[in-house]
């Protein structure tokens, strides 16, 4: 019984305790925790999977910091399928601090696979005008992107020696934290040039591109923190996202088991007030 | 990183376990966090209220108009902007308990803009707009499909608890009549709406505070142990062995 | 006087406001007027300002409890105001420096003390000790279940769609959709006739707490 | 004779890329007054030139310009780049009353071609946004139903108003803080003055003052704004003043903290923590702020109220305070705490108009369900559109 009062009115702190516990361990141990892996997230997959070595796949990088945390994994991960399936990856970005953004990711991913700029891969940078560049990508990519993100000409590069336009390229993933974005793909890309385009986005803004999922424009979708820890769980590696999705798992189950606890305990003592005939428990409620 | 990031992470990383130590209880490294977070915000807000409201809102336009004045001799309408910067002098007279009282104009001037503005802002976006969203709603909706009409249940049924719910709700904040019979059973309805609704609203909100804290905890890690103290520390060792 | 002239300006704008949404032609006054605001308020932290460093000074002076902490108070304060004014506040100056390193840290860690309390605040008030707060508590750990995917990880792959309903993921969506978008509703239509009332009330003078005494 | 003209067209046609080809002008162009708005602006509208279509002469951009007399000199105003469907620009530069004429040049690379010119215009300035007709009508008519209640009530016309629980709380709260001998904290929220909830709050304050200068118990004020310091300096003062105890006002018990949100979040904190308030108010507009200020106030064992319309913050404060005002409770506060007849008149005018929203709603309602069977009435759609759309 007094364990069930000191459970009833438990220290706040010990609360606090365990929340900080429960979302530092899956940072510090990624738990691998398995998610449901969507079709969405599936068909990506299975679309970088079934692509013959060394196709081409041209990744947007259309996000800035603000949505980093929900789109960057995904970038990683995408970028290491890629990589691993040693596919040509042409990059470049309609949002002008993309381009950074993949730097970043080429910066982190890069190192782990033996690459060649250049050859394997390439940073165009960024190009205001969104719909404009994508329709203008598909006559020449050489003329739309003369320089590289480092300001070095693209001319000799062997990767733009194959890849002359948007015709070449197999899959183009966008990462999108907004406009322009998926939409764009889709209307050029998609519709004009007949790409499979797929995308990546924030959780918030998911649910819009569902149509285009139904309709066949976008072969795949990752839909936030979720979609990029699905991603890596399809890749079988424990990401950030992963990892960030555990801690939030296991954060969520802590606090659902206190409000058992707390539920339990309460019932407990009431049953033994009633018995006790004691009158109805006052003081602070939860109604208004 | 260099020397300049290398303080900074380290200051940041004090200052975020000093705030966090207050979980805890208080104790000093939270009071002096406390107090220096007060004073640099005051003063960060201070120069940020000099740059994006004190420069471009009067000192700016008055500049303007004074070239104005000199160069062709003729007065134009920013000349009005000195009325703002006699609102804004009033509110100085606080400085002195005998005069507080001549701050009332900045004051009531304030008042009487928010007053005006909240006026046509709630009623607009709140009130008409959101009745607007519930007119529309049809209890009973059937859809044109494949083989004639048929009874979409789902959105109906939604659709029903939506009008139910804002309805019942409504009347919970009628005022001038006691809350019994029918009205009372109403808004004891409404209530259950409301609750079900705030319930909901703490469930959706509790993996934003928990990516909040995540954030923190990542910088702890990734930002600050691992680059600025393990990774010195094993750099020092390194070249120790070497010597 | 003291208080009628006052209120004769606050009618002025507040209706002025009013009227520029019906007329358009008083779109220029409006603005203008909406200027004058963020004039008054760049004055009136001046106002704060003083208030915070005679309270701290005072605290030093008179030695009260935890006096020395105000000197960290008072030299932050003094420091982003000088740097900032001095020297700019765009990205690369010292202002900008400070703000990443002393601000933006205490500012997000305070923020994610929230974590912890959202659960603190949960374990206390989630107790079904009537049928509100067990209506509180059963939306709220629904919602919490089909927000993270362990929430809907028991469900098995045979699962029959008829049962989807089952699921809290599907809850969830309902829930967020129809229960949520009802209350909050019916919060802000009362809310906005709240509003008109209250400033009526105060345009017309019948309202003037705010202007103190006579 | 036909062969002439033919064999002319044939030389021009052989001819044209020696000389250079002919650039078409864009094509519709339009000059009006801009819509809805405070004058001295005039919109110009075209479509483009046919050889942007085409392509075979290259459309660098499309440059305006603007005269007063349909010959007479004109000035440029600026240029619109070329590959749009449809151009727009606006001459934010009108004198009202001016008769304008405009032309709109196609420019390509050699060669610049002028469309006709269009005008005359003028700029005027509108009196009325005939689209806003059921924004007037609503605020008149609600403003119609708080004002009569008024004089109903100035009149001496007894009204009810229903207990409002948190509010009977008030007087329960500031009594236990002046047994326990320790203070009230009032937190106004975080919003500047002109919010009209900053407003409402500061109000309540004046009433929740006047009661805690009776009891005498000691009030704190921590404010996140000047203005809203300076206003609560005003309102107290006046509250110890009509409770017959300006003696105990103490001007630096309502102070200012910083305006950040965070760092007044942890100011507040650490006011609670030492202070140990037996009572707290938190009325106002709030964000992320509540729960951190209502769970620190738990700790300390503060009884709680709390007040706000910010609907998502409403269930933080329901979870962890003793009591919450909902939405248009939190307006109806002061008036129902001074038990004023005039103030207790627009409560009623507030109801109402609530009844009215909710027959229009039932009335939509029903209308919106005959439509599902082919009933339409008074052309449902297009008529409720025009009803609730404001532009």
């Amino acid at each position: 019984m007094k364990f069930v009062r000191w459970l009833a009115d438990i220290d706040r702190r010990i609360i606090f305790l365990v929340i900080a516990v429960a979302v530092v361990i899956p940072l510090l141990l990624p738990l691998g925790m398995r998610v449901k892996v969507t079709p969405q997230t599936e068909s990506i997959y299975e679309e970088v999977e079934n692509l013959p070595p060394g196709s081409n796949v041209l990744v947007a990088f259309d996000y800035d910091p603000a949505a980093a945390p929900e789109v960057h994994p995904m970038a990683l991960a995408f970028l290491r399928h890629c990589f691993t399936k040693k596919h040509k990856v042409i990059i470049m970005a309609l949002w002008p601090q993309g381009a950074q953004m993949a730097v970043s990711a080429l910066a982190e991913v890069g190192k782990e696979y033996d690459l060649e700029y250049g050859r394997d891969y390439v940073n165009l940078g960024y190009k205001p005008g969104g719909d404009i560049v994508i329709k203008s990508l598909g006559a020449s990519l050489g003329e739309v992107f003369p320089k590289d993100m480092a300001g070095e000409p693209t001319a000799g590069l062997a990767i733009l020696a194959k890849v002359r336009n948007l015709k070449d390229i197999d899959l183009v993933m966008d990462l999108s934290a907004g406009d322009p974005g998926i939409p764009a793909w889709v209307r050029v890309a998609n519709a004009l040039y007949q790409r499979k385009v797929a995308g990546g986005c924030t959780a918030v803004s998911a649910p819009q591109f569902f149509p285009y999922l139904q309709t066949g424009q976008l072969v795949g979708l990752l839909g936030g923190l979720k979609g990029a820890a699905e991603y890596e769980s399809v890749l079988a590696y424990a990401g950030k996202a992963s990892r960030r999705m555990d801690a939030q798992s296991i954060a969520h189950l802590v606090i659902i088991v206190f409000i058992i606890f707390a539920n339990i305990s309460y019932f407990i003592l009431r049953r033994q007030r009633e018995e006790k005939r004691e009158g109805p428990r006052t003081g602070p409620a939860a109604s208004p | 990183m260099d020397g300049l990031t290398l303080l900074g992470t380290w200051i940041a990383a004090l200052l975020t376990l000093c705030i966090l130590s207050f979980l805890y209880k208080d104790n000093p490294f939270y009071k002096f966090a406390e107090y220096l977070f007060v004073g640099v915000s005051a003063g960060f807000w201070i120069a940020y209220n000099y740059h994006n409201l004190l420069l471009p809102n009067l000192i700016d336009p008055l500049k303007g108009a004074f070239v104005v004045l000199l160069l062709e001799g003729r007065l134009d309408f920013r000349w009005l902007t000195i009325i703002a910067g006699l609102l804004g002098v009033t509110m100085l007279f606080r400085f002195f308990p005998k005069a507080a009282w001549v701050s009332r104009y900045g004051i009531a001037f304030s008042v009487g803009l928010g007053a005006g503005l909240m006026f046509i802002v709630y009623l607009q976006a709140n009130c008409i707009y959101q009745i607007w969203g519930t007119v529309k709603l049809s209890p009973v909706v059937i859809t044109e499909g494949p083989g004639g009409q048929h009874f979409d249940w789902p959105t109906s049924v939604s659709n029903t608890l939506l009008i139910v719910g804002v309805v019942s709700a409504l009347v919970y904040f009628y005022f001038s009549k006691e809350h019994k019979g029918v009205l009372g059973s109403t808004a004891r309805l409404g209530i259950w709406f409301l609750m079900v609704s705030f319930g909901a609203a703490f469930g959706y909100t509790v993996m934003a505070r928990i990516s909040l804290l995540i954030g923190r905890m990542e910088f702890l890690i990734d930002g600050w142990l691992r680059p600025a103290v393990i990774a010195p520390i094993q750099g020092a060792l390194a070249s120790l062995g070497l010597l | 006087m003291r208080r009628e002239i006052p209120m004769i300006v606050a009618f002025v704008a507040g209706v002025t406001i009013i009227l520029e949404f019906f007329v358009p032609a008083l779109r220029d006054v409006a603005s203008q007027i909406q200027k004058w605001y963020l004039v008054v308020i760049a004055f009136a932290i001046l106002v704060g300002a003083f208030n915070l460093l005679r309270i701290n000074y005072m605290k030093i002076r008179y030695r009260r409890a935890d006096w020395p902490y105000s000197f960290a108070l008072i030299a932050g304060l003094f420091a982003m105001a000088i740097i900032g004014i001095g020297w700019g506040i765009k990205e690369g100056t010292v202002f900008d420096w400070l703000f990443n390193y002393l601000i933006f840290p205490m500012s997000s860690t305070v923020f994610a003390l929230l974590a912890f309390f959202v659960a603190s605040a949960a374990y206390r008030a989630f107790r079904a000790r009537t049928v509100d707060a067990t209506l509180l508590l059963v939306a709220a750990v629904v919602v919490m279940l089909g927000q993270v995917p362990i929430g809907s990880a028991w469900v098995p792959a045979w699962w029959p769609d008829s049962l989807v309903f089952l699921t809290p993921d599907w809850l969830k969506d309902r829930i967020m959709n129809i229960f949520n978008t009802a209350g909050q509703r019916a919060i802000l239509i009362g809310a906005s006739l709240g509003v008109v009332s209250t400033s009526l009330r105060i345009l017309l003078g019948i309202e003037r707490s705010y202007l103190g005494e006579e | 004779m036909k062969s002439v003209p033919l064999g002319v067209f044939i030389i021009m046609a052989l001819a044209a890329p020696a000389f250079g080809q002919m650039l078409q002008a864009a094509e519709g162009v339009t000059a009006r007054d801009t819509p809805l708005d405070a004058g001295s602006s005039i919109t110009l509208t075209w479509q483009p030139s046919p050889d942007e279509a085409g392509r075979k002469v290259q459309v660098l951009a499309y440059e305006v310009w603007r005269a007063t007399r349909a010959a007479g000199e004109y000035e440029r105003l600026g240029e619109v780049e070329s590959g749009k469907e449809n151009y727009e620009f606006t001459d934010e530069e009108a004198e009202n009353g001016v008769e304008y004429f405009y032309k709109v040049r196609a420019r390509g690379e050699r060669m610049s071609t002028d469309a006709a010119p269009a005008g005359p215009v003028k700029a005027t300035a509108e009196w009325f946004h005939p689209d806003r007709l059921n924004m007037l009508v609503a605020s008149v008519v609600l403003a119609a139903f708080v004002l009569y209640f008024i004089s109903q009530a100035r009149a001496g016309k007894e009204l009810f108003i229903r207990r409002i629980a948190g509010l009977e709380a008030v007087q329960e709260a500031v009594g236990r803080a002046t047994e326990m001998g320790k203070p009230v904290l009032y937190v106004p929220g975080i919003a500047d003055i002109d919010d009209i909830q900053t407003i409402a709050a500061v109000t309540i304050l004046g009433r929740v003052a006047t009661m805690i200068a009776e009891y005498d118990a000691a009030l704190l004020v921590p404010c996140s704004r000047s203005l809203v310091m300076s206003t609560a300096q005003e309102v107290v003062k006046e509250a110890y003043l009509e409770a017959g105890r300006p003696d105990a006002y103490r001007r630096e018990n309502v102070r200012y903290l910083t305006d950040d949100q965070f760092g007044y979040v942890a100011g507040v904190d650490g006011i609670m923590l030492r202070e140990k308030p037996a009572a707290n108010f938190y009325l106002g507009t709030f964000y992320a702020e509540s729960l951190i200020l209502a769970e620190t106030g738990h700790s300390v064992g503060a009884i709680q109220i709390a007040g706000t319309a910010m609907p998502s913050q409403l269930p933080f404060f329901i979870a962890a305070c003793d009591y919450t005002l909902i939405g248009e409770e939190l307006f109806a506060a002061s008036a129902y705490l001074s038990r004023e007849p005039r103030l207790l008149g627009s409560l009623v005018g507030q109801d109402l108009g609530k009844v009215i929203i909710l027959i229009s709603i039932i009335v939509g309602v029903v209308t919106a369900f005959l439509a599902q069977f082919g009933f339409e009435l008074f052309g449902r759609s297009i008529a409720l559109e025009q009803l609730f759309v404001v532009k």
